[in-house]
């Protein structure tokens, strides 16, 4: 079962991401999949339900271009800390550019959710969210936490129910032609989210031989048998982060927040930078080189342990 | 904590006391869940000012116990300069395994609107489907408050549109209705709300009830103000406490903070916020 | 928090394991706690239950010493393969040197139970078991499994109950002085099981400097804020093996099931490898340095990667 | 799978043919699990002998697709040199999740004991507190036969006493107690036994009774050898297919994969034997 899945973000979102789905996208800080969410905007899927632990200016994109019809998450901030992002605001209040749903989870509830998928049960238990509105204010808009007796302690404990997303996609630090995927530095609810999906999409900083994948197997969050296509997709983080790759754009994230208060600004933003490129390429020829060595990281290479036998 | 009554610095905004007064609460043996925005700031400046092994866990799943020495100051609690300085790394999951078991002893955090109960909303003003104002969504704070031995909370701005009767929305679970409603709904027994730290004053709950009163004064702050920014009648203990100002030592390494937290974007420029509010 | 919490095998077993509790030990090939249960039997405690989802040998030698009245575990395997181990057989067919419970979980079962006590959460689901007689005899000597219905799909589901041992030890390639512990090769149930443990002793190959151990912060399986003591244990998982440190010793254990397959050798046995010794180093003696030459791992120095920013 | 009518072998035991018969069932996009004992020794063959990047999972939580470059055979599925040889490296939990998702596609087990809709028995034969006979205990088996959508049983002594019309206890479920009682119990509808393979024969299940039925003989073994060493009055297929010998070289991988278990103390010398049976 060896086969060369690479593919460009362009035939890869085309063939296994469709309208009315629930998408989930990877990373906590390390490795957010904008490359992807860019390339989602420009094929101009619709309907789509996005789930991620925080949603961030990367649901509020896809928000603000109209992609999806419920987002669901634990907070959608903008980058200068916990206010909420603009297009989400927008959705929300006005209903511009559309109605959306947001699905509010607590951070917990929803990496939970993902294990229980990630572990093909129905359900997961968590001592949190009793008698909060988090409890009980997702009834109205799908997902929802129930309470069961222990059979043991005889304790009423919340359960939180299996998140299975149609398609999942990822960005890497690396991962091989098969898709065997390696991931360091902060992992979030990309693991068990990813590993809960029914297709999956990996976009690598990187594609590296086999063996490279075997000398620290531990790294690999998602291996090749689950996988449909690996997508080369350097910078496919940004603006946020990728260990050993590049840091976070801060001054790219604080003008964010300038640049899409207004509706015409957001307008602007969007097409400069997506819907006005092509591909993943042309963003970055726009980001310019300049930006691209200010961000890149240095060298830390650690972590060799003896492996022998 | 002991202070040295010598060298109590004079000029400090109620921002600076808030988070110094924050950060003489922790103990040298505290396990920390070290949460994103201003609680993050206190945890920084605990370890440079007292405790520089404090043991400290971040939701996306690392734990910390050497003073931090990064290059630059995270930007977030998601900063990739956390990695390398951390003792364990792991997943979301692994963090929420800590608190879940009762290990977490001391958390703080900041969150929207609280009500007199120690309950927070950073989730909607208004219906929850058709919000007047929808606030940004409570992340890991209920689970926080839910599931950490001792809670603090820091609200940076005392008024009564952030003090108030009663939430349109409990996003994260301080006391619920009061009384023992919080046991009740099965957190566990040593989990809740310990006080509340402002710009003003420092609020304790009271032991039956669980109701918030005032405790103890900022320096500069007097009664009436904190009642008259407080949105609920506020009870005053029989005897309110005055806390002592920032120390010189305190107020530098708080400024430090501050402006290493500037320089990464985790604290906006006064001047920049005109953008960014509406 | 800065402590050192330093100490031999006899000081941390004889602080922190008492009679009658219920004891977790580590290792599911890579790093069993030999030299820990050696130490457990020379201080003759009594009335152990012990836990681990493979007991082996190590289980045979703790029952064979008459220190347990209770294994829960998935199988207690002679090195050979499928077979019961001797004292195993003796202590359940005969009752020498006592009567016995075998609690026996499937290896699954007994993993999400260790996972409910790491979660800290009475029970968790999982889908195999039922029908089978694994799901009700456990309930004659003790521990059981359960059904739900899902409150989502309104399917009934099995759950286990959460495992907390009283304290657990763990063989692993280094530590801090503080008790930062660092595993990688196989984990299989070491992480979840010591995690869950009330007391947690680490027996270590290496001591190193926390900078070591923040080189590579993914390996870390329990950190110190849930340690008590910290033990040096060099070859303490002997004859099991230690990835990057040595090799199964696959003689020694063949030898093991021929030489306690009767009683009085078995008591040969105990009194040469065991009793007859003071501590691991005594144990290393009789090996003699040829064969720890011989089973030294060689070098295979990888899995370094950029952690940069 | 095709075999090339020339190579046959002329010489070979019935284990040997058990072997060879059961990689044969192994299909080129299966994601198998790997487990201990002669299933282990089935799928190194298979990837030696076809399909070198064959997906293979281990139950202490690792995942392989390159035929094994170590310079020993694996002592046991935990061995360490698996470890550089493995593209996925977790925990139990890891491998247990592809499980219980579904996403096994074929498995092969041992077990002690056997009945006629399939169910394994590796605890006891006696009573459970106090057995006649103490097993070793299941494992993993378990869940393997619960969740892995087609499960073959090697069972390598096709006697009586291992093959029984019922178990004094079932570790490993395959139908139950046949019909639609797998099913009814909550596993899986694509899962459960697909075949038993011994050295005498090929057994396949009744797709209504889900019963064991004699469906395809091994070279020179007979219908009337099968049914008197089977415990239970077996059902004939109407059609009982032939098996054909091992070809050349899958017998040379079979014997040079025996030998590298040797080796390793995983197969033992027939001179050892006497040292452990009792």
């Amino acid at each position: 079962m060896s086969t060369d899945k690479i593919s460009t973000m362009r035939e890869a979102i085309k063939k296994f991401v469709h309208n009315n789905e629930l998408v989930f996208l990877g990373g906590f800080g390390n490795g957010i999949a904008f490359s992807a969410a860019h390339e989602i905007i420009r094929q101009d899927l619709k309907s789509l339900t996005v789930c991620k632990c925080g949603g961030g200016i990367l649901f509020d994109q896809l928000i603000g271009a109209g992609v999806v019809d419920q987002i669901i998450t634990s907070h959608c901030w903008n980058p200068h800390g916990p206010q909420p992002a603009w297009n989400l605001k927008r959705a929300m209040e006005e209903g511009i550019p559309n109605n959306l749903i947001y699905n509010e989870q607590s951070l917990f509830m929803i990496n939970m959710s993902f294990y229980a998928g990630y572990m093909g049960v129905p359900f997961m238990p968590i001592r949190s969210i009793v008698g909060t509105d988090i409890f009980d204010n997702p009834k109205e808009v799908g997902l929802k936490a129930a309470k069961v007796e222990c059979p043991f302690t005889g304790e009423e404990i919340c359960v939180v129910p299996a998140i299975n997303p149609d398609v999942g996609i990822i960005q890497v630090q690396r991962a091989d032609i098969e898709g065997n995927a390696q991931m360091w530095g902060l992992i979030g609810d990309t693991k068990f989210g990813i590993n809960a999906c029914k297709r999956i999409i990996v976009a690598a900083e990187e594609i590296v031989d086999k063996a490279v994948i075997m000398e620290s197997p531990e790294r690999t969050i998602v291996s090749s048998n689950k996988v449909d296509a690996v997508v080369h997709e350097p910078w496919g983080g940004h603006p946020g982060y990728m260990q050993g790759y590049y840091y976070t754009d801060l001054e790219y994230r604080f003008n964010y927040a300038k640049e899409t208060k207004e509706i015409r600004d957001w307008n602007k933003w969007l097409e400069k930078w997506i819907t006005g490129v092509n591909d993943r390429q042309e963003y970055l020829n726009i980001l310019g080189e300049d930006k691209l060595r200010k961000l890149k990281a240095k060298n830390l290479i650690q972590g060799a342990v003896n492996y022998g036998y | 904590m002991v202070i040295e009554e010598e060298n109590y610095c004079k000029e400090y905004t109620g921002f600076e006391m808030m988070l110094v007064s924050a950060c003489r609460q922790i103990r040298h043996d505290d396990v920390v869940f070290n949460a994103f925005h201003w609680p993050f700031l206190v945890v920084h400046m605990a370890k440079l000012l007292r405790f520089p092994n404090l043991f400290t866990v971040m939701e996306v799943g690392l734990s910390q116990n050497e003073v931090p020495k990064p290059d630059k100051m995270p930007y977030s609690i998601v900063d990739p300069v956390l990695v390398p300085n951390s003792v364990f790394v792991g997943d979301s999951i692994d963090a929420l395994s800590i608190l879940q078991r009762g290990e977490i002893t001391l958390a703080f955090l900041s969150t929207s609107i609280i009500d007199k109960y120690g309950n927070g909303n950073t989730t909607v003003i208004g219906p929850y489907k058709k919000p007047i104002y929808r606030l940004p969504g409570g992340g890991g704070a209920t689970e926080i408050a839910g599931l950490a031995n001792r809670l603090i909370w820091l609200l940076d701005d005392h008024s009564k549109y952030r003090f108030v009767e009663k939430l349109d929305f409990i996003t994260d679970p301080g006391y619920l209705n009061g009384y023992d409603s919080r046991i009740k709904a099965g957190y566990p027994l040593n989990s809740g709300p310990e006080a509340i730290i402002t710009p003003l004053c420092i609020m304790r709950f009271d032991p039956f009830t669980k109701e918030a009163y005032l405790d103890a004064l900022h320096p500069n702050a007097t009664i009436e103000q904190v009642k008259e920014e407080t949105g609920w009648n506020l009870k005053i203990a029989d005897e309110v406490r005055d806390i002592k100002p920032p120390t010189m030592r305190e107020i530098e390494i708080c400024r430090k903070t501050m402006k290493d937290a500037i320089d990464q974007y985790y604290i906006l420029k006064p001047e920049w916020t005109k953008y960014l509010e509406k």
